[in-house]
């Protein structure tokens, strides 16, 4: 397909019209030299042009998307509506930092409250932020709170960070963005935290540990107890890891099991749209002796039901611009209160039940990681097909011609040739038996014709693309000159 | 249950299938003790309950009153085509295209947007995206940190408040010298912003050159709009450029989401954080489009990735992409011009019975010190359906930034009268004018 | 210009190829003499200035108060979906599906909609579809003409003022006899409503028969959203249903775009108006659609066809199974369900005070004679956020409708009184009880 | 594709939730037996089965669409926006017939008029009613207009309606069915109304004429004058088709031709989109002297700048229940509003040079039906291909391959394997090079390979469909009973 700067020059779509109100001309010494290069395309264009793009993608909209560890569940489509209400969405977010406008929030304000009060109860913690901007980013503001709480106890030592080997790339990369040491916990046989290891790692100079629970093999962390109590022992923070929160939410929360801090990921557990990547939003929690270090402002509500602004004590600051992904939270918070109390119990449990369903029809072809019951994904492997030179990726190739996004691959990174597989809750057990009966088609055509599926995927906009190649001529940016190509 | 397909029969065989007998006995590994008891999660409601609720609140928001506020935030149009393309559910419910055989529209649409920053920007190259303005200027401080292995990091007086706070709460850890300083010796970078945040426009050729002579690089931020007209940061010879892209297509939403722009000298891309798209071929021959240099990343590189971000603004990516298709190249220069032009009438009226205290030039937006109190002005213009503007003390309490401040000039601002107000391309004549008239009034 | 990208080289370069000098010589076949020399059509707006006029224009209505306006229109929900799906370019961009081989979208929706429509009515057959309801009777009227070669059309008193009007005039030049009568014999048909215009149930079982039995056609005019609970056109032995379809998922939208309802038995399919598609294969037997029987169709038939419709309401049908797929099986019983509820509670609590005249059943919509002019408790009420019915006799008046009228029963309405009174499942609790309480205060 | 009919049962996409109303039996002896076995599906069931739906069609949004009469233009994005304001969409129409609501109907009434002001002064008519719902039924109004003015004059005797032998269908259909005969007079060899012809059937017993102009070769009747005035001297009523304005308008006007009587297309000539088939909207215009008989009620401005209503002395009546397609009524008044006065001429001038340019491109392949400059389509033929059995069909069917919407195809009626094309003045150049080019390639391997041709399409969803079938088997409902195929 043609890039969009590719194509024709020299019209406009947009224009203000006549130029009605009386030019002032600009200040020669600071002005452009030349208008940007952008593309001069008719409306017409840009419509075609984007309706064709989309064209070329698929999403959880048209197909079945199992991408591990990204819980792509259904966006209820009343959620996108209630969030493009006017009343929110040309709010302007400076009134926050002005009493004289306050009363132009009201409704914002109680939004943000009531959400905040809702993450707090699902999770069990005592306050919730939601001014972090994604998950990794509620990662970030966990780990500065962290910092912050050994700080103002003069713990100055601790700077280690504990992650187990399972864990999503953003633990130890926010760990160490935010300026701490990242140490590597391995996993046991189980696939659970290998709880002497911890030990063993565990010192005065460990000032947090970041966990994931479920963790990425889709396995509850059975010693969590014990390993929060060591944590504790040491004044280590215990941190939660909320992108598995869709397996357990109703059924535990995080506060009750130990932790001490921990993000959300509203785009996984509580349906937003991924949008292409994003946005997200990654609320943080703490409990109790957290909360005086929390991102400020937050939203408290006075006697006279009046909501109001608030600085903790402590406070780490601002992560945010304002109170974070505000038009995300709107959409969250509607999630929440159509699911209600018995709806997001059932999430979980309909979640845990889909991927066991598939984990049961595909374990005895698909070597499991852990052969053991799952929660919410399950992670499979293509080693089994180690010999016929077919791999991980070859089955995701495959089930893009079979109507399917592929799973997540190569990941978790403990798990060779993974296949990590989360259907969620809003997929039918129709789509479930599909979905199976074409890996089993698949493993059977591996066995049989190695060749046609390592030739997948065949139906798509492209095939297979040259990734080298890409990298060595890094052609990022189309230059002005190049002509149609 | 709402969303949930799984019938009762459905259930009873997936669980035969797995072998357990209920779904209970799926969650044998949570301790029995740490199960849940009780929670106080209110009972579900409809889709008409939910809509009826969440309707009324959102009409106790005021957003039909005529509005100066911007502060680094802008009520400028939003084409009806933007809304219309990116709300595509195969655009809105796909995710990070891991899999680029199924993810072109995607692909294609980040390395487009890619392109349209870099000619906005006349920088090299752009990743797509970051989170907001502020967490790109953090990462372009971590950028300049990694190439020039100083800790030092000076700020020209000026920088967005909230910037500033954002800055400082997210390097906490790190042991970085924040300054206020123009001076380029021994430092990681200078971070210039224009327009700064009073409004006053600055040309950083100067500081620029001075930078590259002491091996520090120099970060522009900039307001995407003012690149209409504006020098760009490429011109000035910035090594990163970085700015809130919420201008470009993006509701204000009471504050997100939103866009962090980061574009970079082509030398930096390595270090560089966030996605990047590369074309390629496939294995006919034909074009296609990968994310390239993962290896940068956190899900590849970990703890020794550029950045930890993951989830991005794609989608707001591409909305901001689909406004500069549409407003093209003449568009964007008649929005700024326009925005420009009634900037500085309303300046001209204003200026006959009020100081406009600005130090330099300015794009939209700018300060006048009024005889009272600021909050006052806006109280009595709030009843004429006016927000008349930004109390600037107001907002400097709130980002802990200390009152009065300075601008690079040393001019001060935050005295109680000083309101910032800002000019967008709907703003009409007859506005500005009873605005005048409201201001006039109000004071004498 | 808005939408044309013909640039002044393209135009060069293409009348170069026509072989004209300029754009006005293809005009040369319009005799200069009759050239337009002046109009007044405005200059251009731009799409800010549009948007913003507009908007303004649209808040002079009033839609934030409670209603209970009803007469044959009603306030139901629309799901989400509905508009999301629906406003899809590839639906709302296309058109008549003349090459079924690229509109397979538009042709598999038609089916499922003829599908969905006589499932709802249990019909055998539908069309797809017609402008409204009352052109939609006008059409069944001159099926049932066709189908008898009689000329007498007997309408059973009590169908919505509007509608009658609109046969008349649709009628006048046709040497048609329309009367008021439940006589069978003779007639090409008898209509009847059910709910009628005054919101009575009627069982039309008996009158199908009797309708049978001298060759007449019984037309039964449905309300899509009763017959969650209602018997059914099919079940009474209609031989055309028709109804007005905007509750099926369609915007009140101040009169439209509507959707004309229409299904009839098997057997006067071909004499039937409309677009119908059929289940057919393709060359390697996939099953594929069509329309089919278009011989009955203007574009064939001309002068001969049984229709003159063309453009019909494609998109709006398309609306309506989406809503009906949407809420289902179980959600369309649901709703009327809880409409009847909800009427039976508030008539219930206002026969307290003030007579229901109402000759029988109702579902959702009902009579009070008020002891005032309905039109002073409506002003009274509206104060209170309360649009507290339709003004019988105005609406009466407006139709050329003889007044007072009567129902089947021989009932008569249309005093100064008469409020007529709808109920929706977006009505709570305490806005009937606001209802009730506001009438008591207002003629006690 | 499977039907939603098919997809496995028992769920529940849309609730009212718990039945918090507490419920009152409905009358047994009105109840029906069962519920309508409408679709059980899940919400995610119906988002993807119509994403899929739609993705199996072409539209303007994704393709050139050059189906000559019904001017596929660029339907704006802002008119759909601006047509979906609350305070339209949600506007009771009850209100317009009483009184004591006017008051909260008067941006509406507003609306109405202005567009209604609109339409008169861009047609030269007097006075313009929106009721009629599309084009066929403007033309049914107009029909019944011209009857009601005749009875009005006792003019008994008039019951014929002359209509040119290239009229759209809907011409003949809405006079038949309005009552009266039709007469058909045939075109000459110029492609215009023969005059001679016309003269002859000509006579007292005439009520009207309908006339097409440009007419459905593309042509402007050039005896127009004298045609009215023969009309006129015999006291016939001239009606005009608006479906081809977007051919003239701003470079003259109907009324000033010395049409009586018109309708317009709003979804063709104001660019509302065609929603697969409609909705559109035909709004009904005529002259001073057929002013009293238009539908009411009728918009007028008092003099205190209140809009209020008013029904024609003589009025036919009611033809919709209100004010006609309000919501589509919204749109054209956006469109008229951007255009403006330079616009609207513009929009013609270009139609025109693209149809000509297109005709200039192909006329010595595809033997034009009139060889002749023409206005805003085309009609070419695909007879020089019938020596190689290749038809107009197939050429159809092979641009479907090609990425591009066919041309009508077999109409006019006048025309052999007419081929109809209406690019519209929303295309660019380059697409309709594009356009031309593939034309030209087709007609190369009609004659090289016709076999090729006539396979066409392959590239969409199904391939070319038995329709004889269809018609045989008349399977037009999905029965209940009927199990998945
Ligand atoms: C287990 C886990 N943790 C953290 C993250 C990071 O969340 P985000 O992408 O919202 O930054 C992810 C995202 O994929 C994840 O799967
Ligand atoms: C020339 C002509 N007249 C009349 C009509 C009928 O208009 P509508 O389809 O809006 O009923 C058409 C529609 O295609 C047409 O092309």
């Amino acid at each position: 397909m043609e890039l969009i700067f590719e194509k024709c020059n020299h019209r406009q779509a947009f224009s203000l019209g006549k130029e009605f109100f009386p030019k002032t001309e600009f200040l020669q010494a600071l002005q452009r030299k030349t208008p940007a290069e952008l593309p001069e395309v008719s409306e017409l264009d840009v419509v075609r042009h984007f309706t064709h793009l989309s064209r070329r993608n698929i999403g959880v909209d048209t197909n079945f998307y199992p991408l591990g560890s990204c819980t792509m569940k259904y966006n209820p489509k009343i959620a996108d509506v209630v969030s493009s209400f006017k009343g929110f969405t040309q709010l302007h977010p400076q009134f926050l930092y002005s009493e004289v406008y306050h009363e132009h929030i009201q409704g914002a304000l109680e939004l943000v409250y009531g959400l905040e009060q809702l993450l707090s109860e699902i999770s069990g913690m005592k306050a919730v932020s939601l001014q972090p901007m994604a998950g990794a980013h509620g990662e970030l503001t966990g780990v500065l709170i962290i910092s912050a709480y050994h700080k103002y106890y003069k713990n100055t030592h601790k700077k280690t960070i504990l992650i187990p080997d399972s864990a999503h790339g953003t633990n130890p990369a926010s760990a160490a963005i935010a300026g701490f040491q990242v140490q590597e916990i391995p996993s046991n046989s189980q696939g659970t935290l290998d709880l002497n290891s911890f030990r063993e790692a565990m010192n005065d100079n460990v000032a947090g540990i970041m966990l994931t629970c479920p963790n990425t093999h889709g396995l509850f962390e059975t010693d969590i107890q014990e390993i929060a109590d060591i944590a504790h022992k040491h004044d280590a923070i215990l941190y939660y890891d909320g992108a598995n929160l869709n397996a357990i939410m109703g059924q535990c929360r995080p506060g009750d099991l130990g932790f001490d801090v921990m993000h959300f990921n509203l785009h996984k557990t509580f349906g937003t749209p991924h949008g292409m990547g994003g946005p997200g939003s990654g609320p943080v929690g703490v409990n109790e002796r957290l909360l005086e270090f929390l991102p400020g402002p937050r939203i408290i509500k006075e006697n006279d039901g009046k909501f109001n602004l608030e600085y903790p004590k402590n406070s780490i600051g601002k992560v945010a611009p304002f109170l974070g992904h505000f038009l995300i939270a709107v959409r969250a918070y509607v999630y929440i209160l159509m699911q209600g109390s018995e709806g997001l119990k059932e999430v979980s449990q309909k979640a845990v039940l889909n991927a066991n369903y598939i984990l049961a029809r595909l374990h005895s072809v698909f070597l499991p990681a852990y052969d053991r019951l799952c929660m919410h994904e399950c992670v499979l492997s293509a080693m089994p097909f180690h010999d016929y030179g077919v791999h991980a990726l070859d089955f995701a190739k495959a089930l893009l011609d079979r109507g399917f996004h592929a799973p997540t691959v190569y990941f978790p990174l403990t798990v060779k040739e993974a296949l990590m597989i989360e259907p969620t809750e809003t997929e039918s057990k129709e789509t479930l038996d599909q979905f199976c009966d074409t890996m089993l088609d698949l493993a059977e055509l591996a066995r049989q014709n190695p060749e046609k599926l390592k030739e997948a995927p065949t139906t798509t906009p492209v095939r297979r693309l040259d990734e080298v190649k890409a990298a060595k001529e890094l052609n990022v940016v189309r230059s002005v000159s190049k002509l149609k190509e | 249950m709402a969303w949930i397909p799984t019938t009762k029969n459905d259930e009873q065989e997936m669980l035969k299938t797995i072998g357990v007998p209920y779904i209970e006995s799926l969650f044998q590994d949570i301790p029995q003790s740490l199960r849940l008891k009780l929670w106080k999660i209110p009972e579900a409601l409809s889709e008409i309950e939910t809509y009826q609720r969440l309707e009324s609140l959102s009409r106790k928001n005021e957003v039909n009153a005529i509005s100066f506020i911007g502060g680094g935030f802008y009520d400028h149009y939003i084409p009806a085509v933007v809304d219309y393309l990116s709300q595509r559910g195969e655009f809105s419910t796909t995710y990070t295209p891991y899999q680029p055989e199924c993810s072109q529209g995607t692909l294609q649409s980040i390395y487009e947007y890619q392109t349209a920053l870099c000619r906005l920007t006349d920088m090299e190259v752009a990743n797509a995206s970051l989170y907001d303005g502020g967490t790109a200027l953090f990462e372009a401080v971590m950028l300049s940190v990694r190439v020039t292995g100083r800790r030092k990091i000076h700020i020209i007086p000026g920088l967005n408040p909230i910037y500033e706070q954002m800055l400082r709460t997210h390097t906490a850890n790190l042991d970085l010298e924040l300054e206020y300083s123009d001076d380029s010796t021994n430092c990681a970078c200078i971070i210039a912003a224009t327009p700064d945040f009073f409004g006053n426009l600055h040309d950083l050729t100067d500081i620029a050159q001075k930078c590259h002579s002491e091996g520090a690089l120099l970060i522009v931020q900039f307001y995407p709009i003012s690149l209409g007209l504006m020098k760009t940061p490429g011109e000035m010879g910035a090594d990163i450029a970085v700015g809130e892209g919420q201008s470009l297509g993006l509701p204000l939403g009471f504050g997100g989401p939103y866009l962090g722009l980061f574009a970079a000298k082509k030398e930096y891309i390595r270090k560089m954080p966030g996605r990047i798209c590369a074309i390629t071929v496939d294995k006919q021959g034909q074009r296609g489009f990968v994310l390239t240099l993962q290896t940068r990343e956190q899900h590849i590189r970990r703890e020794k990735a550029m950045s930890n971000v993951c989830s991005n603004q794609a989608l707001c990516a591409l909305r901001a992409l689909i406004y500069l298709c549409e407003v093209g190249k003449k568009g964007l220069t008649e929005i700024a011009q326009d925005c420009f032009s009634k900037t500085e009438y309303l300046k001209q009226q204003l200026s006959t019975f009020v100081p406009i205290i600005n130090s330099r030039p300015t794009f939209n937006e700018f300060i006048i010190r009024l005889p009272i109190p600021a909050e006052k002005l806006i109280q009595t213009l709030k009843i004429k359906g006016i927000l008349a503007g930004i109390p600037l003390k107001s907002l400097l309490e709130h980002c802990k930034t200390e009152i009065p401040c300075k601008d690079w000039s040393g001019t001060t601002y935050g005295e109680d009268g000083d309101l910032l107000i800002a000019v967008t391309e709907k703003r009409t004549r007859e506005e500005l004018d009873k605005l005048v008239e409201a201001i006039r009034t109000s004071i004498s």
